[in-house]
């Protein structure tokens, strides 16, 4: 049991990961303001990809831009570039997520005068 | 590896993540929501990804913050709400479980930085090395963004493009 | 060039879309017939795909020319083949059938609707021929923003109801997301079949069952499975008559088959021992989902909500069959997952039909009025006769082959549950057919109105596709059985 | 949001000078991803947003916005691009979006694969761009209108 709580210290990166994606699933899932339920599926959206970046990171490693005209190429001295493709569709799908719910957010407004769950739901009846 | 410059970017991502929920305003809400986007970009700089944090630093910041904004304009911008029910214990119980399946399958994850992590070992190094001879592209990113995983992004570009009727379809009802 | 079909049948609805703000500029008239057009070409291409697959076997895909793992791969094989021609076909009929309800309820928007019918296509379309995990990812997030502004379109009522739907099926998407990390963080790939090599060493591996559990997780919240059912009910019953066969009949059961090829083309290859209890999970979840789907829909007064919760019972009963682990299994479910897609998709087409035209809503209003239609009545019969899971409709030959893998594997429970369920069916089906057959009715007789042509030929077309899935049912197991012999189960 | 114009004149003189520097940084970015961090996302966005700054700071009569207007309608073109430099790779006996199968004579597959992502990031930049700017209408078409409560 020591040896795995150690094991989580070594990680701030993952303790933050844990520490947004629980937050804002909390957050999503309980929270009556719809903006701040949007706010919150932002955080779990985005810890993700954080995830999906440090997975990527190498000690010693620098950006995977290569320098032209050394030898040959090593791999260990570049960062892992493939988990960064990944987080740059996953960020673009993040902010057309954003728009649509936006656009719903908008509308609701429009329609029922608040953002509040409970109150939209009032005026459901 | 240390983490001596790390850590307070983390600590003041958490705060920022905490500040964008607990502010009443939604509108000040949104903007510390924006400058959690920014330290989230400094520590991806910081971890050597600069692409994404180049993308976070402008569609995360900039361009989210300014889809929030729009939409608060002519919204009264205020959280009104006082939590009038306590969060449902299923919820809690749910959460906490999940947090312990995540810290558990995080056990045989490879250590932070690790080289010879599967992930650093398996696909990736073929791009790293080919890349330059196969696409004439020195940024690693790009290259398999735009050709080796080519669909994806396209894919994803259409996502957008979704989301772009989406946003037709559901506001512009008298328009044109 | 017959190598290249799954990705001209993916183009065609792809590029009608994409064109559809062009064309649609000046003269909006212009797009339910483009939209039309690319369906119907859709679905003769994707009879060709099919049988170039069953002549010549698997089509694997390999994008931009880089072989697996390097690029992206399609693999196009029986299931496949199938599944997109079930889903061009459907989504064909739930848009031909609704001329009057759909330009009515669409004032001034026809150019976005048809554009985003047509990305739900595709998106599911991707989805369906992909292997590759983060692949899916997107064409999920295709499909859901698009399912999400089709629920959202008459707005009121509809926006909650597709805001609680995002939020749900964005962190299911999440969720998904996070299954995958785990998966690359564990093995440093991201296609499936080079997952199914490597993956057998890993099994004991903790990231490994983290990244099952939360991709089941995610994808479980997108097929709705029993507890993380909560936005489905709301989504199909709020949404317009003319998207909610379409949503009803593809929506939750690709990706369901995206669930059952992880579990089954990556997991199950080689490794059955460590993953048998994961299947022991899976059918008790399935059985649990179907009894109270059933009982749920026993208690709705709404007819859309009724059949809505109908049929989350159907992906439990999917699930049951999949979840037996056995090569009998896995093809039973499949076959009745076809099924539920076909039938869910003439129950909802008339159940809107009826609504639009008769004002018929709740089965009060069924009490009340008389429908003069027997189109209408034959479709709801067929469709009803199939949900249940009597002879000679397809539903009933899909059960039969569930129990049958279910008694084979000595797994009575699950036998038993999927009897109960096929009860609770039965009396909630009762409920709607007895006010809707009984004659000599003391209400009002409705005006008659005559059954459009076009909802003539989905009606027709789609119970006569359920009865011709249940007289040919043996020939579509066979060929799904030999997708499956391939697994090594 | 978009109904007039914004009330600052130093607001309006400097976005004036501002929106062009912004647009030519986000073409810099945009044809130089190959080198440097950035890209299409990158660029497509930072036009998108040059686009929408003079929306909300000249407002709706400006002849800025009525081009942006209709620019917003054609949504799908940047799209197209990436689909057509896909489908010619078909037309040339490749995969779909095989760039080394386009068929431009005098140039190697490498070329070949460069002038592919060149191209298909012009794609998605215009893409993005587009469908920003037709978010924000979207987003402000009822904010704009002032009836709030339907």
């Amino acid at each position: 049991m020591v040896e795995l709580v150690q094991g989580w210290l070594l990680r701030p990166n993952f303790i933050a990961f844990v520490t947004l994606f629980l937050l804002g699933l909390y957050i999503t899932v309980t929270h009556h303001n719809l903006l701040k339920k949007l706010i919150g599926l932002y955080l779990v959206q985005t810890s993700v990809i954080f995830f999906l970046v440090t997975t990527s990171a190498k000690d010693g490693a620098t950006v995977p831009i290569l320098m032209p005209g050394k030898t040959a190429i090593q791999p260990d001295a570049y960062v892992n570039p493939l988990p960064h493709v990944l987080t740059l569709t996953a960020i673009v799908v993040q902010v057309a997520t954003l728009g649509v719910s936006l656009a719903l957010v908008a509308g609701i407004y429009r329609k029922y005068g608040s953002l509040d769950e409970d109150e939209v739901l009032k005026k459901l009846e | 590896m240390t983490y001596s410059f790390e850590l307070p970017l983390l600590i003041l991502l958490i705060l920022t993540a905490g500040g964008a929920i607990f502010v009443k305003d939604l509108l000040s809400s949104v903007l510390i929501l924006g400058s959690y986007s920014f330290f989230l970009a400094l520590v991806w700089a910081w971890l050597g990804a600069v692409d994404v944090a180049f993308v976070e630093a402008v569609v995360g910041a900039g361009l989210a913050t300014v889809f929030f904004v729009i939409t608060l304009f002519g919204i009264d911008p205020r959280d009104t709400l006082i939590r009038r029910t306590p969060p449902p214990i299923a919820a809690v119980v749910s959460l906490l479980l999940l947090g312990l399946l995540l810290l558990y399958a995080a056990n045989d994850l490879a250590a932070f930085g690790d080289s010879a992590s599967p992930a650093s070992t398996h696909v990736s190094p073929f791009y790293l090395e080919n890349s330059l001879a196969d696409t004439r592209t020195p940024n690693v990113v790009t290259a398999i963004l735009m050709d080796y995983r080519a669909l994806d992004t396209l894919m994803e570009t259409v996502v957008i493009f979704t989301a772009g009727l989406a946003c037709w379809l559901l506001l512009r009802r008298d328009a044109k | 060039m017959s190598d290249h079909l799954p990705i001209l049948v993916f183009l065609i609805p792809f590029l009608a879309a994409i064109c559809m703000p062009l064309v649609g500029l000046n003269n909006p008239g212009r797009c339910r017939p483009l939209a039309l057009t690319a369906l119907g070409g859709m679905f003769l291409l994707s009879v060709a795909t099919l049988w170039r697959i069953l002549s010549q076997g698997a089509i694997r895909y390999a994008f931009s020319g880089w072989a697996p793992p390097t690029g992206i791969e399609w693999v196009a094989d029986e299931i496949a083949g199938i599944m997109v021609l079930v889903l061009s076909a459907l989504a064909f009929l739930s848009l031909l059938h609704t001329r009057q309800d759909a330009s009515a309820e669409l004032a001034g928007r026809t150019v976005p609707y048809h554009a985003i019918v047509l990305t739900l296509v595709s998106g599911l379309t991707g989805m369906v021929y992909s292997g590759d995990l983060f692949n899916i990812f997107v064409f999920l997030e295709i499909a859901a923003l698009s399912g999400y502004a089709l629920v959202g379109v008459s707005g009121g009522r509809a926006l909650v109801s597709a805001f609680r739907y995002l939020i749900m099926g964005s962190l299911g998407a999440s969720f998904y997301l996070l299954g995958v990390s785990y998966f690359y963080a564990a093995t440093g790939t991201l296609n499936m079949a080079d997952l199914a090599q490597r993956v057998p060493d890993l099994l004991a591996s903790k990231a490994v069952i983290g990244g099952l559990s939360f991709m089941f997780i995610g994808l479980g919240i997108k097929m709705a499975l029993m507890p993380l059912h909560g936005w489905l009910p709301d989504a199909y019953t709020d949404a317009p008559d003319a998207v909610s066969p379409l949503l009803a009949a593809l929506v939750t059961k690709v990706a369901l088959l995206a669930w059952i090829r992880i579990l089954y083309w990556v997991l199950a290859a080689g490794s059955y021992g460590m993953i048998i209890e994961i299947f022991g999970l899976l059918w008790v979840v399935g059985a649990f989902a179907s009894v109270g789907g059933a009982v749920l829909a026993l208690t709705q007064q709404d007819l859309k909500r009724r059949f809505a919760y109908g049929g989350l019972a159907h992906i439990g009963l999917i699930l049951v069959g999949v979840g037996q682990g056995t090569q009998a299994g896995v093809t039973s479910g499949l076959f009745y997952l076809i099924n539920d897609a076909v039938m869910q998709c003439l129950l909802f087409i008339m159940a809107g039909a009826i609504g639009s035209r008769y004002g018929v809503r709740t089965l009060d209003d069924l009490g009340r009025t008389r429908l003069p239609t027997p189109w209408i009545i034959t479709g709801f019969v067929v469709a009803a006769l199939s949900m249940i899971g009597l002879p000679p409709t397809g539903g009933f030959f899909g059960k039969w082959y569930i129990v049958l893998s279910a008694i084979e594997n000595e797994n009575y429970v699950a036998v038993v549950a999927v009897v109960l369920t096929t009860v609770l069916t039965m009396a909630y089906f009762i409920q709607v057919l007895e006010p809707m057959l009984r004659d000599g009715e003391t209400g009002p007789r409705s005006p008659e109105i005559e059954t459009p042509l076009q909802l003539r030929l989905s009606a027709g077309v789609l119970s006569v596709a359920i009865i011709g899935l249940g007289l040919w049912s043996d020939r579509i197991v066979q060929v799904l059985l030999h997708a499956t012999s391939r697994l090594g189960l | 949001m978009i109904e007039s114009r914004h009330d600052s004149v130093i607001v309006r003189r400097l976005s004036r000078g501002l929106i062009p520097l912004v647009q030519i940084f986000a073409l810099y970015i945009l044809f130089f991803g190959q080198y440097n961090p950035g890209g299409g996302f990158v660029g497509g966005v930072m036009l998108g947003t040059s686009l929408i700054l003079g929306i909300l700071v000249f407002g709706p009569t400006d002849p800025l916005t009525v081009v942006t207007k209709r620019i917003a309608e054609t949504d799908g073109v940047g799209l197209m691009i990436f689909a057509a430099v896909g489908g010619l790779c078909l037309i040339g006996g490749g995969q779909f979006l095989n760039y080394a199968e386009l068929e431009i004579p005098g140039l190697a597959a490498p070329s070949r694969r460069s002038l592919g992502i060149i191209l298909t990031q012009i794609g998605v930049a215009v893409d993005i761009a587009v469908t920003a700017v037709s978010i924000v209408f979207s987003l402000s078409v009822m904010s704009g209108n002032g009836d709030s409560h339907g």
